[in-house]
């Protein structure tokens, strides 16, 4: 894949989910600039394990510090994150 | 109202935070309360030999701030901090500490618990226990989610 | 549960109150609530230059223990300790200070919230205001006594 | 009177009632060894206004530190107060 074309996103992995990637980031060059494209560059990543997390109950997305949901398109340089549901105190 | 967020490693000291708060009180102010959270050495039946927080930079100040702009459009607050440790935490550590002040008691205390309740279910953290079994990631509770909705927008 | 109440005319100092309130605890307690009384420099719309507080010894702090009795009794209460000034106090200063640590939250917040509803209402001490148009003694509200009565029986 | 027939009693006055009856503590002989005959010596004692406190809205009456309803014997040594509403906090 030439750069020219190419976004690259950061992903990062926080909670139960960094320990099923086996990471707590990754950066990706996606043909396909969307949170779909992410999760596609995923499969070729992660074992199956670390990928089904990904999509498991509570999960959220983040595209720069804010929730999304549904697919959303990105750019060069945007942090894609996965949250596991929450909690502090 | 003076605001104060942190996330920190390293323990905080509730005199210093205590003794900073009133220092920057006016006359006005009636009512603090305090609360702090400490690694119990137990869950339920299980024992517990410790804690592991993670936050994600930037996104958990903000989910807290917006925890604190909901209790300050709800109660006459004058000042409100907030320090919530991350990383590993033995049993009888300190977690977070909650400090609020206002001119009125029922305020204060109000005021204090919905924050120690939204914590619980918004605030954006990851909580692993240690267990002899094994480790452990815990969400919120079903309690804590209905202690959350308990502070329905018209009941305060 | 350990208990502590004491009367006294000097400031109290939240700080050493609450690391000796920790040192004590052991691994169960996971909330500590302190809540801590300031004299405010105003009351409604009067200005107010100051506080005078009497108690009867010996009376006031038995008062303060039925207190107490009836919110470990109703809350798993682990650590509780009640410090009450009398003398003359000016504005700013501390009044009263309110600590209740206990294995959960919901029990320290409800137990200090209900000791300090209590406190208005059933602890024996007199209360002086000084404003600029003279003197005056005040007594419980009927919003405190509403408070108070809000602590029902079956409602905890 | 003689001492041998008299019961003495502390009586103790707080808050409010203190400044209405201009004083903290008073020792008292009485003949009449009950609450009221502590009422009938202070009539001597106290000027109109600091009797008509002690009979005031929400006063009540201790006998050694313990509240007291209606009327009650006494005995030498027994410390009668009189409370005004009280508040705390």
């Amino acid at each position: 894949m030439s750069s020219a074309t190419c976004t690259v996103v950061t992903v990062r992995f926080f909670g139960s989910l960094r320990e099923a990637a086996g990471r707590g980031d990754v950066n990706l060059e996606v043909d396909d600039a969307s949170i779909s494209g992410v999760r596609a560059r995923l499969a070729g990543l992660l074992c199956a394990d670390g990928l089904r997390a990904l999509s498991g109950q509570g999960v959220r997305v983040c595209v720069n510090q804010t929730i999304v949901r549904g697919d959303v398109g990105l750019r060069t340089g945007d942090e894609v994150a996965f949250l596991p549901p929450v909690t502090g105190g | 109202m003076h605001t104060d967020i942190r996330i920190e490693t390293a323990d905080f000291d509730v005199s210093a935070e205590w003794t900073a708060l009133r220092a920057r009180l006016a006359g006005r102010a009636g009512a603090v309360v305090a609360f702090a959270g400490i690694v119990r050495d137990h869950a339920g039946v299980d024992r517990v030999s410790g804690l592991y927080l993670e936050h994600y930079p930037g996104m958990t100040e903000a989910s807290i701030e917006k925890i604190l702009a909901k209790a300050s459009a709800r109660w006459e607050l004058i000042d409100t901090v907030v320090i919530h440790r991350v990383g590993e935490l033995a049993p009888r550590e300190q977690i977070v500490l909650v400090l609020v002040a206002a001119a009125h008691r029922p305020d204060a205390f109000a005021a204090c618990e919905f924050v120690m309740d939204y914590l619980k279910t918004d605030a954006v953290f990851w909580k692993k226990e240690h267990r002899p079994g094994g480790d452990a990631w815990i969400g919120a509770t079903a309690g804590d989610r209905e202690r959350r909705n308990g502070w329905a927008p018209d009941d305060g």
